[in-house]
């Protein structure tokens, strides 16, 4: 193990592992708001407001990042009129296609945890709500939800630490996030060992570190004191 | 669009097989882990809550290609001396049963998490009735505990096997012709990389929908017995 | 005679492709057979991943490699090589309507891709490094679709493949730009460290099919041009 | 118009789950000051009859008044009548409290703020005014020091007088108790009758499910006996009490002096 | 040994939750036949005892002897005593019934199938002598109607006598019941009396927690009344009713004529 290198290009790895934190935290939240309303339309009992989420849902589910990440990174640029939208600056740019790709991504799969989640809430402490002249959002919002974060909560944490590891197809659209920067580094130094080493390293880090964050979280919710006497 | 795909068809649908079989066997291993691990996580033992943490954390923590890699080719010495001390040194792990370890060892370092959740969840007065009536233990959570849980947990998985499927492309590396590297090699062969992704991405959709209507049924099935407000 | 493993890519065209028929084919193939019956053997062909493809012959999954692999110090380190039975090139390829000088004024802020882990790469940063912004892409295709929507003035990669896909469809607005820029990359068969029999026999069998022509006939199936 | 208007009025409610039809035709009316105990036999109905009131369940069929504003109800699934409405059944439900037979307290807040929660959201209390008036309920039905602890760490007993806090601490008009003092102990039901009769003399009007007769003859103003999803007897409490007309009721009451 | 070992004995139990002292050393005996009740206000720790008896809460001390053999128990986390042998500790618990106040019926299965669930796991019956006997035991609480409806389709009081039904059907030496009554009518509260003598006439011993006082008198051969962890007064019903002793008792006793 040639340990002077791994500290020669820890600068570099730096870099990417900034550009990894910052693509997953902006699309875990994004994707978290996005996903509220659809898995909250997901659970209703009209069809007619399931359906919508259901298809995006059902696609963004049922296809693999990677193509997504490729439709909208090559596929939309096929397209002359996209190419002549306003969005083309953006679209050209692979940091903005990973952003959006990635949090429709993780929106799909955040909107199911939380379906899941609100269906599991004892209907008794709707019913409560209700009774006290709270209005559907208003419960929803105040105590459905806050029920259900408890429930999806390591749910929620699992897609979290899922992103992380996805974020590094970003690196097939030219983008140089921590795998991305690792197998430049590789391809200069001829040294895979040490570098994927190192990287997984920092990716390990960063799951450690949001395990024992998502941890106090549920401590601070108090998670696992809910269970009914 | 060629409708006949170039005469790939055959190919992508053998890959398509490929990926079920990889999949349901990959579930099966990462179920029967995930629940140990989120017994283990649970338990009054601090050894065993350590030993779920473990699992869970390191196994979360190193991406999964990495695991693959690492069952497949770093199980080569290991298996061999194994062969040779059982006298049978042709003792091989077969790329398959490589991939199946490693993708169940990762779907079962998730389904851990969301089978707490669901653990969790349920009233610790359902427990407490079959342990005063002197169920024991393993009954309690085969009979009373697992059937519930099912109902919270079903989402969260169902999202996991949607990962799992897609990561079984990650298995090519060692080799095996699932319908992503089928789909590679039509495209370097014909070069329409977007005919042979839309085909990929429709049998992953109708993958998709075999499991979901799975997943539906499951789902129906264990909400028997609860009511959903009017209000 | 003895049984062999010939291990490949399968994602490398026309070096080393698969057909509909699920069977390996291309020019690597073909020198790989020609190779065997020389030293009649029985061969057969399996695929690997690119990533996977020199631990799985360490792993004795194959016996050696006719993936089209560059000869380089590093892969040195891990495993032998035969003598080279072609070289490659570089060349850069561009819109036909785009005047592309390779000089490093003119070539100031182009954007040009290339593929991640080759030599085109390593010669473009150590040529132009400061002068242009390289994107690295994992397969060539997806540099030359990049390279379709505009967000590359250029792709350098392998002659021969640059080559075949400017003769396809997708390719038919764009041309080569100047000359090959490194003309020498020498590609061999590469063996698990140690294993000298089979390389002199592998190399006393590409001298025979040298000589007796069997290398050209197989050379003209694929190329207009000699390859050796 | 000499008669005043009734603060709740139901005509002929009707409610079934699949086959079992559980109300068969249920009237009533309540003035302002009006403490109504629904009595009966477990699965009667009772609970049905007063969920459905603040359409907790759907009916099949029947009007439903409070103080003259007629519910809006329109036809939903499997012929359920569901709120028309929206705006109004949420405004409607500020007006009419209900303490649930299971309590359904919400396990993730303390007992402070499960009673703070809707009258903050709903009535717009600000957060000090709401904790001030919840203390006061709280040390009303004898759990203020209880008011940091989580549900779950309550007894049943406790948890019962959280929930009726929870409901009090929104003033409503109408109250509707399903078994208030199931989990009590007789000094306990007797502060809550104190705490009922307090409520009447200010006008408020409840409806009250209770299987404690004793209790029910001396808080009500008005007793209905249930039976089978209709109204078997109703009546003040001397007369259903001590002169049941009905064989069902003559039964069910001379069972209560064991 | 001219005395009978008695069914159950406890000894000195001590239980705190944190900083709160819940009980501070309870000692009571109960032979064969023996009905005990438990009275005291909520809050009292009466839930609290009941549970630590069949250890599903942990005391900090204390002894606990079932016929005769003592409960082994060896310390846990934080002081708590926790059983040390699992297989003594789930014979006894198939030799003592507990009824939950607050039912705990398991959710995904149907009534019959809570009921026949321990008998057939634990005692070994087949699934037809399982029903045999749980069709027996619906029909003596009422509620032979409703087999095969899954307990969130209950009312109240269905789902109290299920769960009384579920405890029954393992036919325990010992019964622990947690207000059995509380969401029963007359008439149903009647026929539980019933109920529980004819169990003391075959020598069954019960312990019972429950705020109807009438009820208690009715039924016990023994009262225990706590206060805040103690006993603060022990006899036969007609001394602890008609002639307690303690202030604390006397108030109490008094609350009840209303
Ligand atoms: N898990 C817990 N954590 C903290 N305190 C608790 C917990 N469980 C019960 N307590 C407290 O212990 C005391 C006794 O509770 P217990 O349930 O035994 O009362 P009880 O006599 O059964 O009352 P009730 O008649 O109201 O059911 C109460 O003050 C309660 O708040
Ligand atoms: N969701 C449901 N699905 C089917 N049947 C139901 C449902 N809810 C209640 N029932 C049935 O309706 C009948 C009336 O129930 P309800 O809860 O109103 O009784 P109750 O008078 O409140 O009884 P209790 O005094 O025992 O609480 C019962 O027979 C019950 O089994
Ligand atoms: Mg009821
Ligand atoms: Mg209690």
């Amino acid at each position: 193990m040639k340990w002077d290198v791994i500290v020669k290009w820890l600068p570099k790895l730096l870099e990417g592992a900034y550009l990894t934190l910052e693509l997953v935290a902006i699309s875990v939240v994004v994707g978290l708001l996005v996903a509220i309303p659809l898995g909250m339309a997901r659970a209703s009992r009209h069809w007619y407001v399931r359906a919508l989420p259901f298809s995006y849902i059902f696609f963004f589910r049922g296809t693999p990042l990677l193509l997504q990440l490729f439709l909208v990174y090559y596929g939309l640029a096929q397209f002359d009129a996209v190419r002549e939208s306003v969005f083309w600056p953006y679209l050209r740019d692979p940091y903005w296609c990973a952003l959006l790709a990635m949090t429709m991504h993780t929106a799909a799969y955040i909107a199911e945890i939380i379906r899941g989640a609100i269906q599991a809430v004892p209907p008794g402490e709707v019913e409560a709500a209700r009774a006290l002249g709270m209005s559907r959002g208003q419960t929803m919002w105040h105590i459905t939800l806050p029920r259900a974060a408890r429930i999806g909560l390591p749910a929620y944490s699992n897609e979290v630490i899922l992103m992380l590891k996805a974020s590094s197809l970003a690196s097939t659209i030219t983008l140089l996030e921590l795998t991305g920067m690792a197998r430049t580094i590789i391809a200069r130094t001829y040294l895979p060992v040490e570098i994927f080493f190192a990287a997984g390293l920092f990716y390990l880090v960063m799951t450690f570190v949001l395990v024992q964050f998502f941890r106090w979280l549920e401590r601070k919710l108090r998670v696992d004191a809910l269970q009914g006497r | 669009m060629n409708f006949e795909l170039y005469g790939f068809g055959p190919a992508l649908l053998a890959g398509a097989w490929m990926t079920i079989k990889l999949a349901l066997c990959s579930l099966a291993l990462g179920l029967v882990l995930g629940l140990a691990g989120a017994l283990a996580k649970t338990s009054p033992y601090r050894v065993l809550r350590w030993l779920g943490d473990a699992y869970s954390t390191m196994v979360r923590g190193v991406p999964e290609l990495l695991w693959v890699l690492l069952i497949y080719y770093g199980s080569v010495s290991f298996v061999r001396e194994l062969g040779e001390a059982i006298g049978y040194p042709e003792l091989e792990l077969s790329a398959f049963s490589a991939g199946v370890i490693a993708l169940g060892l990762c779907f079962g370092a998730y389904a851990t998490e969301v089978f707490r959740g669901a653990l969790l969840a349920i009233p610790r007065g359902h427990r407490e009735a079959g342990l005063a009536l002197g169920l024991s233990r393993p009954r309690i959570l085969f009979r009373l505990v697992l059937p519930q849980m099912w109902r919270i947990a079903i989402p969260g998985l169902g999202n996991l096997f949607m990962i799992l499927m897609k990561d079984t492309a990650l298995v090519s590396v060692v080799g095996l012709n699932e319908v992503m590297r089928s789909a590679q090699v039509a495209v370097t062969s014909t070069k329409q990389p977007f005919t042979f992704f839309m085909v990929a991405a429709c049998i992953y959709l109708s993958l998709t929908v075999l499991s979901m209507l799975a997943l539906h049924f499951f789902e129906k099935r264990a909400n028997r017995g609860f009511v959903r407000s009017a209000a | 005679a003895d049984k062999l493993k010939i291990g490949t890519e399968g994602a490398y065209p026309p070096f080393n492709l698969i057909d509909s028929s699920g069977a390996v084919v291309g020019f690597d193939i073909d020198i790989a057979q020609a190779l065997c019956d020389k030293m009649e053997a029985e061969c057969t062909v399996v695929t690997s991943d690119w990533d996977g493809i020199i631990p799985a012959l360490n792993a004795k999954k194959f016996d050696f490699l006719a993936a089209s692999m560059s000869i380089t110090d590093e892969r040195l380190q891990a495993v032998d090589f035969t003598d080279p039975y072609y070289t490659n090139g570089l060349q850069f390829i561009a819109p036909k309507s785009s005047d592309f000088q390779l000089d490093k004024k003119s070539m100031k802020g182009k954007v040009i891709g290339a593929q991640r882990a080759t030599i085109a790469g390593h010669w473009l940063e150590d040529n132009f490094g400061n002068d242009i912004s390289i994107k690295f892409y994992d397969t060539n295709e997806n540099a030359y679709l990049d390279l379709e929507s505009g967000r590359l003035d250029g792709v350098l990669a392998d002659k021969f493949v640059n080559w075949e896909w400017l003769n396809s469809d997708a390719g038919a607005n764009f041309e080569f730009k100047g000359e090959p820029v490194f003309d020498n990359d020498k590609i061999g068969i590469a063996l698990r460290k140690g294993d000298d029999q089979l390389r002199e026999r592998l190399n006393t069998a590409l001298k025979e099919i040298v000589e007796d022509g069997t290398y050209k006939t197989i050379n003209d199936k694929y190329f207009p041009f000699n390859v050796y | 118009m000499a008669e005043a208007i009734p603060a709740l009025e139901i005509r002929d409610l009707h409610k079934r789950y699949g086959e079992l039809e559980v109300l068969k035709g249920i009237s009533l009316t309540a003035n302002d000051g009006d403490v109504i105990s629904i009595l009966g036999s477990s699965g009667s109905g009772k609970s049905t009859f007063l969920r459905c009131i603040n359409l907790l369940e759907n009916p099949h069929c029947g009007q439903i008044f409070f103080s003259g504003e007629e519910l809006q109800l329109q036809a939903g699934r499997d012929g359920q009548l569901v709120a028309s409405s929206n705006e109004q059944i949420n405004r409607l439900r500020t007006q009419v409290g209900f303490v649930f037979q299971n309590f359904n307290l919400w396990p993730h807040m303390t007992v402070l703020d499960n009673i703070i929660e809707a009258p903050r959201r709903v009535l717009g209390l600000s957060k000090d005014e709401a904790i001030a008036s919840a203390e006061q309920l709280l040390a009303k039905v004898g759990i203020a020091d209880k008011r940091h602890v989580y549900p779950n760490q309550l007894s049943g007993g406790q948890q019962q007088r959280a929930a009726i806090a929870r409901t009090l601490a929104m003033q409503p008009k109408v109250i509707l108790f399903d078994e208030p003092t199931s989990a009590l102990d007789p000094e306990m039901v007797q502060e809550v009758l104190g705490v009922i009769r307090a409520l009447a003399e200010e006008g408020r009007t409840m409806l009250l499910v209770t299987h404690e007769m004793s209790f029910a003859r001396q808080v009500s103003s008005e007793i209905v006996f249930l039976h089978q999803g209709v109204v078997e007897e109703q009546g003040t409490p001397d007369q259903v009490f001590n002169n049941p007309q009905s064989e069902r009721c003559k039964q069910f009451m001379s069972s209560h002096n064991y």
